[in-house]
């Protein structure tokens, strides 16, 4: 970013000096970003059909253009020449500003994401906590949408998606300060750094799983669809949308999607690194158009993954999913949370800024030793949880067949 | 070009007038939170006032504190806030929500302000024109396990605290309370 | 960036602090008397911050009070919003002056 | 700090703009035909019955609760994790406290049936 900032004062253009160019840049890069990620859902819900149709053994879209490529402008066209619809009971205001809100909330998610070396809108020291910041605004979105709808199953699709996004926010969270412990750092651009020796993936699988798992939810994809299932609440907090507000609401769900695959790429998998290519030490306009096409290509990896798991997998019901939240995901984070931070600890390396800290005990075995470290941890807990769980469900399984003997004979059998 | 030669955009005054937009955010919000009519556009209006803070902080060189006000009061409380505000009857009703005393209460309010705004003005306020350190959020970690580790302590029995009593309280039984 | 003297920041939060008493002071709705306490320590919060900025920026303690500050509005609307919703179960009404069950 | 959040900045400008130019240019392009048959509130064709914005579940509201004070927690782990390599040994122990304590918390309500769906 410097060197294109470098280059616009080089070209000695009137008025345009340093700080005037850094505008330049940045504005240029917000509107990339603004225009793109919307724009992306066009690839999106094309990439998406046709996937989903070669699970389901179709062609998927085939007439509108080479491929049915135009599929998603044709959908466009349509939202945006259809009549919209405000019920008459409607609360007009909320109902007309919340498609917008969540919209605004997938986009404002972007503003943090580093895309190639040097390519950060902002290297903002709290970048993991703005994600989730940022994430709360569209949850709000969803609660006005379901609400000033005026419709039961708006209602109430909107108090499921809610609480959906509220119980998977938490282990997201968490995760989110593991990164932060092992990054030693809350910007993004930092997390990406971080990673140069080895992606965050191999050392905290565990982590990654349940970040991406709960990020799933937060979108409100299959499986976690329930905020929209057709089949039992009409369409969840957008029944009475139509139009392009619904056009809107389904932009701002493609986006969010979009995000949370950058969000995984950057915070697990590197963000713009390459295995045992430095892409930050390659000349200026390599290393950024490297650096953003192996994001890219990391980005729509998760994005099919996405896209795999809505293909194959059927819908939760709400009481399994929100317990399968509370009750495994929460205390499973705050166990790996504590395991890493001790082991992070440990390898420490001392400080004499400030106050003067020894050093972890195990510093001296480095950063080989201190990623086996992390990932037998990983591995330990989940390996525990899954021990206690397989315990409580055998418990829980002998009580029901005991409770189903006893009713069968009411006459207990005597003895031994 | 009516643009004076030495024109440098760095020196338009963006902090003045981004101050102003959460002004009115902040204010306006506030306003719309004791004057509105109906409880759930209150709650809105709560989020509007939120969110100007959280402008504020920015520009106080807190983004921290920004970003925290925006995931607890706006991704949470104002969430909670709403919630309860759909649990209480007729929460649109298009009724006064004032009570009796308003009246009395508008002088008081006004009283109050001249008073804050003149003790305001009348101090000498010892301002020290040092920059903040670049990562507060580092120093953050520092004192909160450092010189105000019991603080931090407290905090977390607080909060379990109030969530236990909060438990017992919004679980009371009552008879014919609608499962949807 | 210091443009802005601290005393706007002062009177602002005042207005904002005024409006939240006025607020709590008037509403009838139980929920909205909290709405109008958290008016009230957001301008706190401002105060708090804006003191650390202007005065004392390199001490961090300014910021560390506002995040308590946070967490007890936290801990207040948690179980302030559990109270109402307990009164209002058994008395049908989040109405401040219906519940006077303490006169009768 | 400001230069942190001046991107956030531009970018929050174009984005608000965009769900405005987009309704704007719906509203040129679609047809404005309303009728009370179509405002209605929409059941599957059935009409519908009694007030929509009527007292729902407890137990959505228990999921707020207990979501607003995990969310504190990790306003407070958040400096905790980025320090981390700043504090001594116990600093670590105190926080693993700080975590147990709210831990409890969560027992209580799952012990309670608090987080047990009706």
């Amino acid at each position: 970013m410097q060197g294109v900032i470098d280059f616009l004062v080089s070209l000695n253009i009137p008025y345009v000096n340093a700080s005037v160019a850094r505008y330049i840049v940045l504005q240029v890069l917000a509107a990339i970003v603004a225009v793109a990620a919307p724009a992306g859902l066009i690839i999106l819900t094309w990439l998406e059909r046709k996937i989903i149709a070669r699970i389901q053994d179709r062609l998927g879209p085939n007439r509108a253009g080479p491929f049915g490529l135009l599929q998603a402008i044709a959908d466009m066209v349509k939202m945006f020449t259809k009549e919209d619809i405000t019920p008459a009971k409607a609360d007009r205001l909320v109902y007309n500003i919340a498609p917008g809100l969540g919209m605004f909330a997938a986009i404002m998610a972007f503003a943090v994401i580093p895309f190639a070396p040097g390519f950060a809108g902002t290297q903002m020291n709290v970048g993991l906590l703005y994600i989730v910041a940022i994430g709360g605004l569209g949850t709000l979105a969803i609660l006005m949408a379901g609400w000033a709808s005026n419709n039961k199953y708006a209602l109430l699709g909107a108090f499921r998606a809610v609480a959906m996004l509220l119980t998977y926010e938490i282990p997201m969270v968490m995760t989110l300060v593991m990164v932060a412990v092992v990054a030693g750092s809350m910007s993004m651009v930092d997390v990406v750094e971080a990673q140069s020796g080895m992606w965050f993936v191999v050392s905290m699988p565990v982590a990654f799983l349940i970040f991406f798992l709960s990020g799933v939810a937060e979108v409100g994809r299959s499986p976690f669809d329930l905020v929209e299932a057709e089949s039992e609440i009409i369409a969840g907090f957008h029944t009475e949308y139509s139009g392009i507000k619904f056009g809107m609401i389904m932009i701002a769900e493609y986006v969010h999607m979009f995000a949370l695959s950058f969000f995984t790429a950057v915070l697990f998998l590197g963000g713009w690194q390459i295995p045992f290519i430095d892409v930050a030490a390659l000349p200026a306009p390599f290393a950024a158009i490297l650096g953003l096409i192996s994001l890219l290509v990391k980005v729509f990896f998760f994005v099919f993954v996405m896209m795999w798991l809505r293909g194959t997998l059927p819908r939760f019901r709400i009481d399994h999913l929100l317990d399968f939240g509370w009750k495994f995901l929460v205390p499973l984070t705050l166990v790996l949370l504590i395991g890493v931070a001790f082991v992070i600890r440990l390898f420490a390396p001392g400080s004499s800024v400030g106050i003067p800290v020894a050093a972890g005990p195990l510093s001296g075995l480095g950063m080989p030793g201190q990623v086996v470290a992390l990932l037998v941890t990983n591995l330990l807990v989940l390996g525990l949880a899954l021990v206690v769980v397989s315990s409580a469900a055998r418990r829980t399984r002998s009580k029901a067949l005991r409770a189903v003997s006893a009713v069968d004979s009411p006459v207990p059998t005597a003895g031994k | 070009m009516f643009m004076p030669s030495n024109f440098d955009p760095s020196q338009i005054p963006l902090v003045p007038i981004v101050f102003w937009i959460m002004t009115l955010f902040t204010v306006g919000g506030a306003i719309g939170v004791v004057s509105s009519k109906k409880l759930f556009h209150s709650g809105l209006y709560l989020v509007l006032s939120f969110f100007g803070v959280a402008g504020y902080y920015v520009l106080l060189s807190a983004g921290f504190m920004a970003v925290v006000q925006l995931m607890v009061y706006v991704g949470a409380i104002a969430i909670l806030i709403l919630f309860a505000v759909m649990f209480s009857r007729r929460p649109m009703a298009a009724e006064s929500q004032a009570n009796r005393q308003w009246w009395l209460g508008l002088p008081l309010m006004l009283v109050l302000f001249v008073v804050l705004v003149v003790t305001v003005g009348s101090v000498a306020w010892p301002v020290s024109g040092a920059e903040p350190t670049a990562d507060t959020v580092q120093q953050l970690g520092v004192a909160f396990l450092g010189s105000y580790l019991i603080p931090f302590e407290v905090v977390s029995v607080l909060l379990s605290v109030a969530l236990i009593g909060a438990i017992i309280l919004a679980r009371g039984k009552v008879e014919g309370e609608e499962t949807n | 960036m210091m443009t802005i003297p601290l005393s706007w920041w002062l009177t602002v939060a005042a207005a904002l602090f005024s409006i939240g008493v006025y607020g709590a002071l008037t509403r009838k709705n139980a929920i909205g008397i909290l709405m109008s306490i958290e008016l009230v320590l957001n301008a706190v919060n401002i105060n708090l911050v804006a003191f650390w900025r202007y005065i004392a920026p390199h001490d961090i303690s300014g910021q560390v009070f506002a995040i308590v500050v946070i967490t007890v509005a936290a801990a207040e609307a948690v179980v302030g919003l559990a109270l109402v919703l307990a009164v209002f179960r058994r008395r049908g009404s989040a109405i401040v002056e219906e519940l006077d069950i303490l006169k009768q | 700090m400001l230069k942190e959040f001046e991107f956030v900045g531009l970018l929050g400008a174009i984005t608000f703009t965009i769900p405005f130019v987009t309704l704007l240019l719906a509203w040129l392009l679609r047809p404005k035909k309303p009728n009370p048959a179509k405002q209605e509130t929409y059941e599957s064709g059935v009409q519908t019955i009694g007030d929509t914005w009527v007292r729902f579940k407890a137990q959505y509201y228990i999921y707020a609760l207990i979501f607003v004070v995990f969310d504190i927690e990790a306003v407070f782990l958040f400096p905790f994790a980025v320090a981390l390599n700043q504090l001594p040994l116990y600093a670590l122990v105190w926080a693993i406290v700080f975590i147990l304590l709210l831990f409890d918390g969560l027992l209580y309500a799952w012990r309670k049936g608090a987080l047990h769906w009706t």
